[in-house]
């Protein structure tokens, strides 16, 4: 469904992949895997079309997403290092707004259910950030349940999350696959069995 | 449309929350404009003299001060990157936040202005003009301030650099409308120089979209 | 030639000053870039090697590294 | 000419461009600049107003015309690299940059010391030193761009748009100056205003012309390589070049 086409990215001069080719069908959950400075964030990056490869480029349903970026994009959900909520909005604001944005239709019920469902009951219509930062980042983490997108790309998804928040989207991810999505994330832990079967990708470290 | 509005009614309620970073550009200029008559003269023909450029000098460099947080926030906390994923037109997104900043950056500097022409003793006519030429050149600089802040914006030291970059891109500008409000003050017809920044304006309004849109592109590779 | 002697030439109509500074100022800078553009490239071809062989290191050592285990 | 020049946006094919291109260079540069200057300061007439120290112009004019249109060509350099994204023509524009600063150095400090004598004073604020004061901001504005990323390929990308949005200004910071000035300063005689001048001065002034452009050419070169060395470090032409330039040294 997605596939990257022999897609090469150098940063600061130093070639990261080259040629790197990488596909993923419906009903797959892809784990990036590789040391500090492989590269995991410049190729979800540039499989979400937000970093331009120096050479290949990336298909969604064959198409190439730089000529057909709005049908990919409604389909597209990413998640980066920033959770993308400004914080001196409330947490149901940042949603509100990034689900207009997005073009989802909404209703206050159904971001209230969320929100509860990720653990933040009460606060609502606090601004963000006065949060926790494992709050903050299930702040963010709330858009999985609200926008319908075939492919998730979920960079770092783990990071500040405690326990509970860890198994909530192990299983979220593996809900997601079974009903035929696709999910590609990096995360430095392994994923535990809770997020059902996966393919790993390794990512070297390059000179 | 509406998914537009939403952004600026978004920016606007955001930058009213952070009052503190509204207000002091402008105690900035107000200062700096109090700085002249105490360090050139306070005499009344002197300040008439270098009244509307000092007043645009002043402004140019509270503006340099206060275009950083154009896209900063948005981009550090990741929201330009969501932007940049929902399909909608990057070009008219930094528009819009122009647009905002327009109105929370300059708008209170046109109603600050009274108060300024009168310290440097401007005459009516003069003051007038100054109005006229800030409305017109000031949407000039938001629009053309914020292709260097989109450049600018992932640098963790862009703050001298952006006004590096944009000083002598705002130098036209400078020449254009002092020399407006200085023809006012000999009674003498203005509407050249409104006419040339009016120019520049839609020029930039043309094409800054698009190259604000292509270094949000480029901060983000 | 427009001047009498050498002597003319140097005086330049008493604008020496003025005309050999411009020119001794204009060449000096020029000859300062260009040697500096020269004096780059050999400097930069040599830290190419300085990083290969760095590279080689890292290598080796990760062999040894991995040879160990 | 654009399928003629596409090979050469690939690194290597502008190296060996570079390297063949620099003997000509250098030696245009050489002769048009030896021919120009002795020329222009041993055998072209004297001007009836100003006497010798109009010489001056054989290297002002040049410097001033030149340093405008390496600002144009970094310009269109930065354009060709946005339009078909070939990283060369990025790397090209950065390798004019300081060269074209030099440009403007020149024709402000020769500008300078021509206008002592004619003026009095070393700066007046006259319309062509300013714009060239404006213009070599602009230039520093995109060198210090450039050296503030530290990813290069990201850094050339945005002094590209730099350089394009300055040289849409150029024509009208050069207008507004001019202006600017013909309304502060009505009695000084600019002295740049030659309406014809005579044939026996205008060829030393166009040979010069040609061998600092020429020169530039060489510079950019020279620079170009250095740039393409230094952003290709990993490329295995680029380590055996280097095997063989330390080889050869020894």
């Amino acid at each position: 469904m997605l596939e990257a086409c022999s897609v090469t990215c150098s940063k600061r001069d130093r070639v990261l992949f080259e040629n790197l080719s990488l596909g993923v069908k419906a009903g797959d959950l892809l784990y990036l895997r590789g040391p500090n400075g492989a590269g995991k964030t410049s190729l979800l990056r540039i499989l979400t079309g937000l970093s331009v490869p120096d050479t290949g480029s990336v298909k969604f349903a064959g198409q190439d997403i730089k000529a057909y970026p709005s049908e990919y994009y409604q389909q597209l959900l990413y998640l980066g290092h920033k959770s993308g909520t400004n914080g001196s909005l409330s947490a149901l604001d940042n949603l509100q707004f990034w689900l207009a944005q997005h073009g989802v239709q909404n209703n206050q019920d159904r971001l209230y259910e969320v929100l509860a469902k990720v653990g933040l009951v009460g606060l609502e219509d606090v601004p963000v950030r006065f949060l926790s930062a494992g709050q903050q980042r299930r702040v963010a983490l709330a858009r999985l349940w609200l926008k319908r997108a075939q492919v998730w790309i979920l960079d770092e998804p783990f990071t500040a999350l405690d326990v509970k928040g860890v198994a909530m989207l192990e299983n979220a991810m593996k809900v997601h696959v079974e009903s035929g999505g696709v999910v590609i994330t990096t995360s430095h832990q392994m994923l535990s069995n809770e997020a059902g079967e996966h393919r790993v990708f390794d990512l070297e470290y390059r000179f | 449309m509406s998914l537009y509005t939403g952004i600026f009614k978004r920016d606007l309620h955001i930058a009213f929350k952070q009052k503190a970073e509204l207000v002091q550009p402008l105690m900035f200029l107000l200062m700096v404009v109090t700085l002249f008559p105490l360090g050139v003269s306070p005499a009344p023909e002197t300040l008439q003299r270098i009244g509307p450029g000092v007043i645009w000098i002043a402004a140019i460099l509270s503006s340099l001060l206060a275009m950083e947080r154009l896209f900063r926030d948005d981009f550090n906390d990741g929201a330009l990157e969501q932007y940049m994923l929902s399909g909608m037109a990057l070009p008219a997104i930094s528009a819009v936040k122009v647009a905002v900043h327009w109105l929370v950056s300059f708008v209170p500097l046109l109603v600050l202005s009274p108060l300024l022409a009168m310290f440097l003793n401007l005459t009516y006519d003069m003051y007038i003009a100054l109005m006229l030429t800030l409305l017109l050149g000031s949407p000039l600089l938001s629009l053309v301030g914020a292709i260097a802040v989109g450049l600018t914006v992932g640098l963790q030291k862009g703050g001298v650099l952006l006004a590096l970059l944009l000083i002598p891109v705002f130098i036209p500008l400078l020449i254009f409308a002092t020399s407006a409000v200085d023809s006012a003050a000999l009674q003498l017809p203005y509407q050249s120089q409104l006419a040339i920044i009016a120019a520049m304006l839609l020029l930039a309004a043309a094409l800054a979209p698009f190259a604000i849109a292509y270094s949000l592109r480029v901060s983000q590779n | 030639m427009q001047f009498e002697s050498f002597s003319d030439f140097i005086n330049m109509g008493g604008y020496a000053f003025y005309v050999w500074l411009s020119f001794g100022v204009t060449f000096l800078v020029m000859g300062i870039i260009a040697i500096q553009s020269y004096l780059k490239q050999s400097s930069l071809l040599k830290a190419v090697i300085v990083e290969q062989e760095r590279k080689a290191r890292i290598k080796k050592a990760r062999k040894e590294n991995t040879h160990a285990q | 000419m654009w399928k003629w020049l596409h090979p050469y946006a690939k690194t290597e094919r502008a190296y060996q461009l570079c390297i063949t291109l620099q003997p000509w260079f250098w030696a245009g540069a050489l002769l048009c600049l030896t021919v120009g200057t002795v020329w222009g300061l041993a055998f072209a007439p004297q001007d009836y107003q100003q006497g010798d120290s109009f010489r001056i112009i054989y290297i002002h004019v040049p410097s001033a015309i030149l340093s405008m249109g390496t600002y144009v060509a970094m310009a269109i350099a930065a354009l060709v690299g946005m339009v078909w994204q070939w990283r060369t023509a990025y790397m090209s524009m950065i390798a004019m940059a300081p060269i074209g600063a030099v440009m403007t150095f020149i024709a402000l400090f020769t500008g300078a010391a021509w206008g002592k004598p004619m003026w009095g004073a070393w700066w007046v604020w006259d319309a062509r030193l300013t714009s060239e004061l404006i213009l070599l901001f602009l230039y520093m504005g995109v060198i210090a761009l450039y050296g503030a990323f530290e990813d290069k390929q990201q850094a050339g990308k945005a002094a590209g748009v730099m350089a394009l949005v300055g040289v849409v200004n150029i024509p009208i910071i050069h207008y507004s100056v001019e202006w600017w000035n013909t309304l502060h300063q009505g009695a000084t005689i600019s002295k740049f205003d030659n309406p014809s001048i005579a044939p026996e001065m205008l060829w030393p002034l166009l040979i010069n012309l040609l061998g600092f452009a020429l020169f530039i050419g060489a510079v950019t070169t020279v620079r170009l390589r250095n740039e393409i060395v230094l952003r290709e470090l990993h490329r295995p032409w680029v380590q055996a070049l280097a095997k063989q330039h330390v080889e050869g040294k020894r």
